[in-house]
């Protein structure tokens, strides 16, 4: 019998809709309960995974991908060029960024990241995805109406820049690089990176402030 | 397939909830299953082969269970079809040993090695050894009309579509065939959309749509 | 628009409960329901408009809730847009009848009258005295590549194809505008589709799909 | 303001959605209970109507039309000529046959009827519709894949054998003429129209028996 047999998932998941519990905790402790039973998983590596992505890997890593190409010219040359080897530099290869490629915005263009067909997203550098981006909601209406969907995330954007939405079907991730905002030339890589939202490397946000730190 | 997860460019899903706490996992077993997926998975599994799966969770709980529940859901399918775990074993949560004598024993790694290693996690799925497009930049294409009941990546609304190639990113694995076990190399390309080409309502938007596809899913046009 | 209620050749749906016991309303809300939809509606209200707002709904609410209670949502939604039912009243439910003034009294009507007058019930969608088609029968057509955001009748699974004209019937009243308050007549036709020019996995079938499409959905080709 | 904005009542379905009581009954009940109090319905008349296609109107009528269809040729052809003129003479004109189309099976064709945007159907003379026919399950894929939903009905149709599958996309509605089972040629219309089933009528079921009376 053939392992990749759609009617048989398809049955599958007729049962587990009639005998699993509702509830989503119940569900996965179950897996997790079975995978260490049986010997599958180390309990122990899985803390470490949820600790990874609680403590160590988040938005940051990207702000600091940020702020680097914004004072470092040569750096931001080997970030267009190959973003997973320019991130390598920097410790921050890993998961689903073997293919990373990032699109910067200019005063014309304005670029957006979703993932239609599931919710792909750049995890070594960005962390877990926020909750929007994985909903039907995003990912339905980001392909079609990019302007409104911004404009619930209260960001305007003038009919004159052009909106390039990336949708992320291959095993290819993106990043959106910013614009560095006016008045933070002096600033130093920590600094500026601060500056830099999660939303702004997604897309759902454009106009970043010397005056407010980091929020989402 | 066309299936429920194909969601670009449907309506009628309400307004996106924007003002989020900004925390990697809401509850505790987002975590667990998000780390349970990096550190098991069923033999002879793609990730192709894993979408699949996922999309092939019933549309109305597809829709409305958490997102890491429906992972949960595909990695519990994946096993089961493994044979690795059964039915029974989910609904008693007790586990008979019988089947797993063969699999190889995990090792416990700590959050130090993750982090020192995570490199190795960053999967490549090209084949280095083939890098000459067969289409140029800025070539017209149309893209395949049909789909196909099984996995595939050219979504619904890019089906039967003007663009022009906009980058190559050499010979990725091809999902279509990977989702059926079979690995094999096929061009990939970022391909550009104007917005009007793909939306009755975008008439005069001078926005652009960007999809990376592969080669068997486009024609070359004039 | 592209709504959840779209749901031809649609994968993913599950199994059909094909036993099931022979009964009108399996509960009695549901014989209240289908009742009251038959007894009153908000005015200026056309079957398009109704429709297209029971496709508004929520699609997760689409798909999980009962039949006849997109219904009832769908009354309550149209009663609440003519400002004849109020959130708030529906949170209470109780009436504050200052809204509802102006409105006809409505008549008591015996099992009797309605068994014996249930041909006043038979709608005609049709313009009697347009009657010729301007396309003609086993002419060739191909169907609209894209909807609209609106109300529409043609499906996504049928455009962008080509079928051939079966059957004309005259001219009806056109859904698309009528959804939109405007009523005007356009010829209508059944128009015969190959298995094959629909499905990809329909090679060599010999079935056919018959729509009744307007004729702003068609343009002939050779 | 229009009363036609999609916007609004897409808020009004959200505002739904939080304050409706899930119990499906209850939703009918507030709606049924402000209409009768606003003076908007009768009660009496609502009650008229549960009656009306509780007891009067059931697939019984279809099931005399295919009788008669069958042993007067006459009316067969008024029948197929214009089925809603036809069906008036029987006093079963009503409810969403104002258009009304019969299409017949053969020993070559098989005809099968959906409605794959809402639920379409000829209410005046088969009743309500069976719930699978309103599910997402059969809506979705009766265009798709007719035959392999005929197998789930329990019917095996030839290869040779041509569907039909009529989307009721317009105000038309689909009547499918089943073929009259052999041996039956001396029955009277009661006996024949005891053995036409619904699913017959709609084309779900397509082998008529002459020694089973109509289940469903």
């Amino acid at each position: 019998m053939s392992k990749f047999d759609s009617k048989r998932i398809t049955e599958i998941h007729q049962h587990l809709h009639t005998h699993l519990p509702s509830d989503s905790a119940l569900r996965v402790k179950t897996l997790e309960s079975l995978l260490v039973e049986k010997g599958l998983v180390n309990g122990e590596t899985i803390d470490a995974w949820v600790e990874l992505y609680s403590e160590v890997i988040g938005p940051k890593r990207g702000a600091e991908i940020v702020a680097l190409a914004w004072t470092d010219p040569e750096f931001k040359q080997r970030l267009m060029n190959n973003a997973s080897l320019a991130i390598d530099e920097l410790g921050f290869l890993g998961t689903a960024t073997g293919h990373l490629q990032v699109v910067e915005n200019t005063p014309l263009v304005h670029n957006l990241v979703v993932c239609t067909l599931c919710s792909c997203y750049p995890f070594s550098i960005l962390g877990i995805a926020p909750a929007w981006y994985k909903t039907a909601a995003y990912r339905s209406r980001i392909v079609r109406n990019p302007r409104s969907v911004l404009e619930e995330f209260g960001v305007e954007i003038d009919d004159s820049i052009e909106i390039r939405v990336w949708d992320s079907t291959a095993e290819l991730r993106y990043l959106v690089l910013p614009q560095q905002p006016e008045g933070s030339k002096s600033m130093d890589l920590k600094l500026l990176s601060s500056l830099v939202t999660r939303n702004s490397m997604i897309g759902t946000d454009r106009f970043l402030k010397i005056n407010t730190r980091r929020k989402s | 397939m066309d299936g429920i997860h194909d969601l670009g460019g449907k309506e009628g899903f309400g307004p996106i909830e924007v003002d989020e706490e900004h925390v990697a996992f809401r509850y505790i077993w987002e975590g667990r299953e998000w780390a349970l997926s990096r550190c098991a998975r069923a033999p002879h599994i793609s990730i192709d082969w894993w979408r699949h799966c996922r999309e092939l969770i019933q549309a109305e709980d597809y829709l409305n269970r958490p997102y890491f529940d429906s992972w949960a859901q595909t990695d519990l399918s994946t096993y089961i079809n493994a044979d690795i775990l059964s039915i029974e074993e989910i609904k008693t949560g007790k586990a008979d040993n019988s089947s797993t004598k063969n699999l190889p024993v995990p090792v416990k790694l700590s959050l130090e090695y993750l982090r020192k290693n995570h490199r190795e996690n960053a999967i490549k799925f090209n084949n280095p050894e083939r890098s000459e497009p067969s289409i140029k930049i800025n070539q017209s294409v149309l893209t395949n009309r049909n789909g196909h009941s099984g996995h595939t990546r050219l979504p619904q609304y890019a089906r039967g579509r003007h663009g022009v190639i906009h980058k190559y990113h050499g010979a990725h694995i091809f999902p279509d065939l990977s989702a059926k076990g079979i690995k094999t190399y096929q061009n990939l390309y970022s391909v550009a959309f104007e917005a009007a080409e793909l939306w009755p309502e975008a008439n005069g938007r001078r926005d652009r749509i960007f999809l990376d596809l592969w080669e068997s899913y486009l024609i070359e046009v004039n």
